[in-house]
């Protein structure tokens, strides 16, 4: 009896899907008028082209390289995560807050016996964790100008505390990651308001005339990467505590 | 005169203030009608009641205005329903004295949407009032106690059913005519039957099924029995003579004048397909009412049964869609208020001292409640259409209007209803108040004074209309003067049918009956006197038939009372049981019900639900 | 108006600190969504509307913003009004996530009706059910912790269709701006337009409870506590609905040249059929507040299918008919379950005599959502049973299902109500007169509006008049501002 | 190339929405839930793609001649965003699945909701 539910419920998936893949397929091969889901965008009618071209601001202005123009960094897509589109990043951190509030509200507090970690990992997790931080740190502190950023950085620092949990070693209490957790958040919002009284807008990069390319660019974005980074870092710093802290 | 309408909505507010002090409460409920009824006096032959509200409300590209306006018909209904309700008002006084609950706050309500339809200017309006009906009726029929609720969510069901009905109808109705009016849309209404028959038969099918609902003819003549065997007896009195009475008066207004002018298919060149329907509907809801009635062992369920076969006569008045019919169907509407106010009075005042309501149980009340014998006996001879009360003189125009227009099947339908009407007339007279005595109401009293004082008022009114038919005629004839019939102010005592030489003068009937009664009288006095036995002993032959395990209550003469008759009519009552088809949607609901439940209570498929959704999103886009 | 980002930022911070507030998170509840609610107000009464707002100073089409226009601040007034009524049930609850979780399902509801961008519509929708999916859990018992699991599974394979169908807007558009894909989507070609529809559409479905995609309503109303329940209803449901009017009516409006509107007709009269025959039967009350709700939603989405725009004002009014009624209806649940440690209605028979103005509020807000004249739900009845009759064979056969089913709905309501008043000693049972009073207030609002619609009638047609002339009142006032 | 991506995206949809559909397990169920969201995340960033494109990094003058052949920045940045909702998903729903074990004493979602009820 089970099995001819199942039997039946597969027989209905595989129908639902082969006709969606099907209504895909039928669309795509579509030849009416119009803009197609095929067709490659031209570059100019997308919001990317302005960014690349950093010049949302002012139309006209064409950006040459190591030199003054709009205040963003030299890695677009950067530009784009924490300065153009600085506001859903800000709401992607608390949605990674809230789930890991959730996460901590629900999960069964059991007792659980841990094994002693073995002497190596014990000896070695030091060195480790110094290793991971200081990539982390890096990672954060060059988002603007390359590959990574802020998520990434607050993952490998998460790692160090990791090691740390599993070698046995009390690197951070609870209460400390809870603090800087709320500090972190806090303080993005903190230079959101504080941008609100300095120029009269919210999330405004307030840090001008850098130029693009250097380390010390980007106005703001290393700050706010820096933030995300320790907000991230102790947010699932959490989650590997709320595992182990209990036993 | 806004005040009529303003009165009992304010004295609504203040009786829910007070809902706790009953004195009170129905002093204010009496003071309340006594104003309406003197209010209605007033304005006779004036009509002038008009008040408009001008809306914001924006419906089908125009500012919605309600108002209510001057109607004479309207007027003919609210005052006689105000003169029965501040009756039966003076009664409930007394009669609610050591009741729990108080209906009067949600009465006072009803009432007031009650007046709100008889003067209704605009199809919104009248649906409004319709719909507070509706829902006010549910809570005074189930007034706190729990065996009342399902006859209630069965009148419930019905009236929201039915206003959805109108609702639609409205709409349609208000798109094609672009007015929201009632006399405007019913000449856009024969234009649209004009132009496009079917639409427009459809359009008043609609309507007119709303309105039987609230009549209970044929296919829902179920819930008076439902609903007068457990609502409140006072309220009920309302219900069964006044209330039931506001599905005519719609039809009156704008049912009767369409199908009367409109030109639709003739059927034996006597009358159209609607008429003709009505007309059914009307013969099949008296004889079906009349034959139910019959076979009732509670009395309230019979004198239920027996309104439905009035309203089947009242409708085949319409159906004859002579002036003639028209007249005796409106002036039986007042007639059987009249006299059901009565009937039920006495019965609310048997509850009221016994407690019981089924017949059987009762007997040998005439010892003890000589008055509302009396009224009893009054209202069953004017019910049975005997002169001189005053069922018999519509009843007579009535079958006159069938005559003349040679619908011969309605009046042998009608004569067959009203012979029939003897029947349980008679049985209910001699099981409640003839016979002998239970010993169990050997301390019966009669009722107090403020509940004696509306039943012989009741007495009077029903002997003076029957008399003297003017007292309703005439003001009934000029009402219909005032809308634009064609008819002349009726005289006092006389009557005038609608066949050749028809002319019946009441005063001449009276004294015969007079005589009747002296000679009847004599015959009491001066012959054998009538010995009394304990009840027990008539029909057990002295044996104890508890000790067999059975109910003594079985073995009295009016447990079944026509069983030979209910072993003819079985067959016919149980193929046209309306009942069973109504309970077999409710619990084909109640399946679906459950069966949607089971389906919610897990929610393990709803990602699969979801995907189906998508699907027929796609489906949908694609295909239709 | 820069300042209007405070509606958001000011929960959001107040959900990091209720971290370390302990028992003061009652009261910063209080002053947060009073703030959030003044807020609002003085934003109305500003007089300033519509205006637009870019964050981070990037205008339209390239950056996020805050878009307030007519539309927008009167949802915004509900969606705070019914926070601030929603958190007077809150009491003796300590965890502090709880807190945290309505701070941020404040921020999010008030995002959700501000936003002018698809992505942050989409985040913010994502940050509500997460909100949402904690609160329900929050008794952690059997009932809540299944209801919430397969509300979180149910919603994020929804949010992954609308992830989708945003991916592909930006595909094919170029952008992410309601303003801007509103003035481009008309480029489009029809058979893409429909399949970026159908998947956004069925995301937002999952928040409108229309039938199939309902299935999380009557589990996760059922597992969780009342004041949740009024946060799913009163923030989450209108919210929704704001999401609904905003993306249906003005960014895909030629949504009504497609049979996509006739397929959502037909949900629609499914969705209100099923609502109001689930919960014939049913003896708890909450989930018979659960199941018709679900039927009112699906009397809005058949009155927006229908697309004339006197229906779309026959929905608007079930709305805040809807909105108002199901909060009389869950406060006095709350206060009779209470008093009986029971939600079967049945168990609260006779408290209505003993507390006679909760159980008025109760039949008052009943009587609304049943349609009846004189409450405020007649005249979105009216409206919507006008327009439909008007608008071909599918939507007469529609009406004609909706009403019967709104039979079934008075039928069981006034079961209820005829429980409440039911002869019937009730003794050792104690509500404090006080709770009395918002019930009071809002039964008297709905009957206010159903004797005297203009007051609202104002509104409404300010509110059609937007979504009428959408490109004057909307897409300009964002793209023109440089 | 954007073509094989499209389509082996889609396909990792498709086998994630088989997933989510047909299996009882509540781990599968996530694990399927993860794969469509891989598959939604793989997608965005094949609509941006552009055969033979570059990385949206100035990083030189070369970088700035060739702006028109940059990959397109936004879909990634959306895609940032939607990986940490997914973690956060998985993370919360694996929380809710632990105490969905503990009470139903099941990890199966056709498990009954009803108290005093074990499968």
């Amino acid at each position: 009896m089970k099995d001819e539910k199942s039997l039946f419920i597969n027989i209905v998936a595989l129908l639902i899907l082969s006709f969606m893949a099907f209504y895909i397929y039928k669309v795509s091969i579509d030849t009416g008028s119009g803009i197609k889901i095929t067709d490659s965008i031209t570059p100019k009618m997308r919001v990317a082209d302005k960014y690349l071209n950093k010049n949302v601001l002012n139309e006209n202005s064409t950006y040459k390289f190591s030199q003054t123009a709009e205040d963003t960094s030299a890695n677009i897509v950067t530009s784009v995560v924490v300065d153009y589109r600085l506001f859903d990043t800000t709401l992607e951190v608390i949605v990674l807050f809230v789930t890991i509030l959730g996460f901590g509200f629900v999960i069964p507090k059991d007792k659980r016996r841990v094994k002693m970690p073995s002497v190596i990992l014990y000896r070695w997790a030091p060195i480790l964790m110094i290793l991971m931080l200081m990539i982390g740190g890096y990672m954060f502190i060059n988002g603007h100008l390359s590959p990574g950023g802020g998520f990434p950085a607050g993952a490998i620092i998460s790692t160090a505390v990791l090691i740390g949990v599993l070698a046995g070693r009390k690197t951070v209490n609870h209460k400390t990651l809870k603090v800087v957790e709320a500090v972190a958040g806090i303080s993005i919002f903190a230079i959101g308001i504080a941008s609100f009284f300095i120029k009269g807008v919210f999330f405004q990069n307030f840090i001008t005339g850098d130029r693009i390319g250097d380390l010390f660019s980007g106005g703001l974005i290393p700050v706010f990467y820096g933030l995300i980074a320790f907000k991230v870092a102790a947010e699932l710093s959490n989650i590997y505590f709320e595992f182990y802290e209990e036993c | 005169m806004i005040e009529l309408l303003l009165v009992p909505l304010i004295t609504t507010l203040v009786l829910a203030f007070f809902i706790r002090y009953k004195r009170i409460t129905w002093t204010l409920f009496l003071a309340a009608n006594g104003f309406v009824l003197y209010k209605l006096y007033s304005i006779y032959g004036i009509w002038n009641l008009s008040y408009k509200v001008d809306t914001a409300y924006k419906i089908l590209g125009a500012e919605l205005t309600l108002g209510v306006s001057n109607n004479p018909i309207g007027w003919y209904f609210a005052f006689f329903s105000a003169l029965i309700t501040l009756l039966i008002s003076l009664f409930s006084i007394g009669f609610n004295k050591n009741s729990r609950s108080n209906v009067s706050v949600i009465w006072m309500l009803i009432i007031f949407s009650n007046l709100g339809i008889f003067f209704a200017q605009d199809w919104v309006t009248f649906f409004m009032m319709w719909e507070l009906m509706g829902w006010t009726s549910f809570f005074a029929i189930t007034n706190g106690k729990d065996k009342a609720l399902d006859g209630a969510k069965y009148y419930l069901a019905l009236s929201l059913f039915g206003a959805a009905l109108m609702l639609i109808a409205i709409s349609v109705l208000a798109q094609y005519t672009g007015t929201f009016q009632i006399f405007a849309s019913a000449y856009g209404l024969l234009q649209i039957i004009n132009s496009s028959t079917k639409l427009g038969i459809g359009i008043l099918l609609l309507f007119l099924t709303t309105f039987l609902i609230k009549s209970a003819i044929f296919p829902f003549y179920m819930w008076p029995q439902k609903v007068y065997s457990e609502g409140p007896e006072d309220y009920i009195t309302f219900m069964s003579s006044v209330m039931i009475k506001y599905g005519i008066y719609p039809m009156a207004i704008f049912i009767v004048p369409v199908v009367g002018s409109a030109d639709l298919p003739m059927i034996l060149n006597t009358g159209n397909v609607l008429q003709y329907t009505i007309g059914y509907l009307g013969a099949i809801s008296a004889i079906l009412g009349t034959i139910l009635a019959i076979f009732q062992t509670d009395m309230k369920k019979l004198f239920a049964y027996s309104s439905v076969a009035n309203m089947g006569y009242i409708l085949l008045g319409f159906s004859s869609m002579t002036i003639v019919g028209f007249e005796g169907s409106l002036f039986h509407v007042v007639n059987h208020m009249i006299l059901k106010a009565a009937i039920f009075l006495t019965l609310a005042a048997v509850v009221f001292r016994t407690g019981e309501s089924e017949m059987h149980k009762l007997g040998g009340l005439v010892y003890r409640m000589p008055l509302t014998f009396m009224t009893f006996l009054l209202g069953i001879i004017a019910a049975a259409g005997i002169p001189p009360l005053n069922g018999f003189g519509s009843k007579w125009m009535i079958i006159q209007a069938l005559m003349s227009k040679r619908m011969v099947v309605f009046a042998i339908a009608m004569i067959f209803a009203s012979t029939g009407a003897f029947m349980y007339l008679f049985r209910a007279l001699a099981s409640i108040f003839l016979g002998q005595l239970p010993d169990r109401y050997k301390d019966v009293k009669e009722v107090p004074p403020t509940m004696a004082i509306p039943m012989f008022i009741m007495m009077v009114i029903m002997l003076l209309t029957g008399v003297v038919p003017g007292v309703v005629m005439k003001p009934l004839t000029s009402a219909l003067k005032a809308v634009g019939y064609n008819v002349e102010v009726a005289s006092w005592t006389t009557l005038e049918g609608s066949l050749k030489n028809s002319v019946i003068d009441l005063k001449i009937v009276f004294y015969m009956f007079v005589a009747g009664v002296i000679i009847s009288a004599l015959m009491y006095f001066f012959g054998n006197k009538s010995e009394k036995v304990p009840q027990n002993d008539n029909y057990t032959a002295g044996e104890y038939p508890e000790e067999w395990g059975v109910d003594a209550d079985r073995f009295n003469y009016s447990y079944a009372f026509y069983q030979p008759f209910k072993e003819m009519f079985e067959p016919l009552l149980e193929s046209v049981s309306i009942d069973g088809f109504f309970a077999s949607i409710g619990r084909n609901f109640e399946f679906l019900s459950s069966t949607i439940q089971g389906l919610f209570k897990r929610g393990e498929g709803a990602v699969l639900l979801f995907s189906i959704g998508v699907l027929l999103l796609i489906l949908g886009g694609l295909i239709i | 108006m820069n300042s209007i980002v405070f509606l958001v930022v000011i929960p959001l911070i107040a959900a990091f600190l209720s971290l370390f507030l302990e028992k003061l998170n009652k009261l910063a509840m209080y002053i947060v969504t009073l703030f959030n609610l003044i807020f609002s107000i003085t934003v109305l009464m500003s007089g300033n509307i519509p205006f637009n707002v870019a964050i981070g100073g990037w205008r339209a089409p390239f950056g996020i913003n805050f878009v307030v226009t007519d539309i927008t601040i009167y949802f915004l007034l509900l969606v705070n009004i019914a926070a601030l009524i929603s958190i007077t049930v809150v009491n003796n609850i300590k965890e502090y996530q709880f807190y945290s979780f309505y701070f941020v399902l404040l921020a999010a509801t008030n995002g959700m009706v501000l936003t002018g961008d698809m992505f942050n519509f989409y985040l913010f929708t994502e940050l509500s059910t997460f909100a949402i999916a904690g609160l329900v859990a929050y008794k952690r018992d059997r009932l809540s912790t299944g209801a919430a699991l397969k509300f979180l599974i149910l919603s994020s394979t929804a949010s992954l269709f609308s992830l989708a169908s945003i991916g592909l807007i930006y595909k094919t558009l170029g952008t992410l701006n309601f303003a801007d894909i509103a003035l481009k989507l008309s480029k489009l070609n029809q058979a893409s337009y429909n399949l970026i529809l159908i998947l956004f559409l069925s995301s937002m479905l999952v928040e409108l409870k229309i039938f199939p995609f309902n299935l999380w309503v009557v589990k996760s109303y059922e597992g969780s506590i009342t004041s949740v329940n009024m946060f799913t209803h009163g923030m989450l449901g209108t919210a929704g609905i704001y999401g609904a009017i905003r993306i249906l009516l003005i960014v895909f409006p030629n949504m009504y040249s497609t049979n996509i509107s006739k397929v959502l007709i037909i949900l629609s009269v499914f969705t209100v059929l099923i609502g109001e025959v689930g919960a014939l039967k049913e003896k708890n009350l909450v989930k018979i507040l659960a199941f018709s709700s679900m039927a009112q939603m699906g009397v809005f989405m058949f009155g927006i299918a229908l697309g004339s725009f006197e229906s779309i004002k026959g929905a608007l009014y079930i709305v805040v008919s809807n909105y108002l009624a199901k909060l009389v209806m869950f406060l006095v649940t709350k206060q009779y379950s209470n008093a009986v440690e029971s939600k079967n209605y049945i168990d609260m028979k006779g408290l209505g005599r003993k507390y006679p103005i909760l159980a008025i509020s109760f039949t008052i807000a009943a009587l609304s959502l049943m349609g009846m004249p004189f409450f405020a739900g007649f005249w979105g009845k009216f409206s919507i049973v006008v327009s439909a009759l008007a608008l071909g064979k599918l939507s007469t056969i529609g009406i004609a299902i909706l009403l019967i089913a709104s039979v079934v709905e008075g039928v069981y309501y006034l079961r209820i109500s005829h429980t409440f008043f039911a002869e019937k000693d009730v003794n050792s049972v104690n509500i404090s007169r006080v709770y009395s009073l918002i019930p009071f207030v809002l039964a008297a609002i709905i009957l206010a509006i159903g004797i005297y619609p203009n007051f609202i009638e104002q509104i409404l047609w300010n509110v059609i008049d937007e979504i009428k002339n959408a490109p004057d009142k909307y897409i300009n006032i964002i793209l023109s501002l440089k | 190339m954007t073509k094989v991506f499209i389509l082996s995206s889609l396909s990792l949809v498709f086998v994630g929405l088989y997933g989510v559909l047909t299996r009882k397990n509540i781990v599968k169920i996530l694990i399927a839930l993860n794969i469509i969201e891989t598959g939604i995340n793989m997608l965005l960033v094949a609509f941006g793609y552009i055969e033979g494109g570059l990385t949206p990094i100035l990083q030189s003058d070369l970088s700035i001649a060739n702006l028109d052949k940059m990959v397109d920045p936004v879909p990634q940045a959306l895609v940032l965003t939607s990986i940490v909702i997914g973690l956060g998903t998985t993370a919360f729903a694996l929380a809710l699945a632990m105490r969905y074990k503990n009470t139903h004493n099941s990890i199966s979602i056709r498990a009954t909701d009803e108290e005093g009820v074990n499968v």
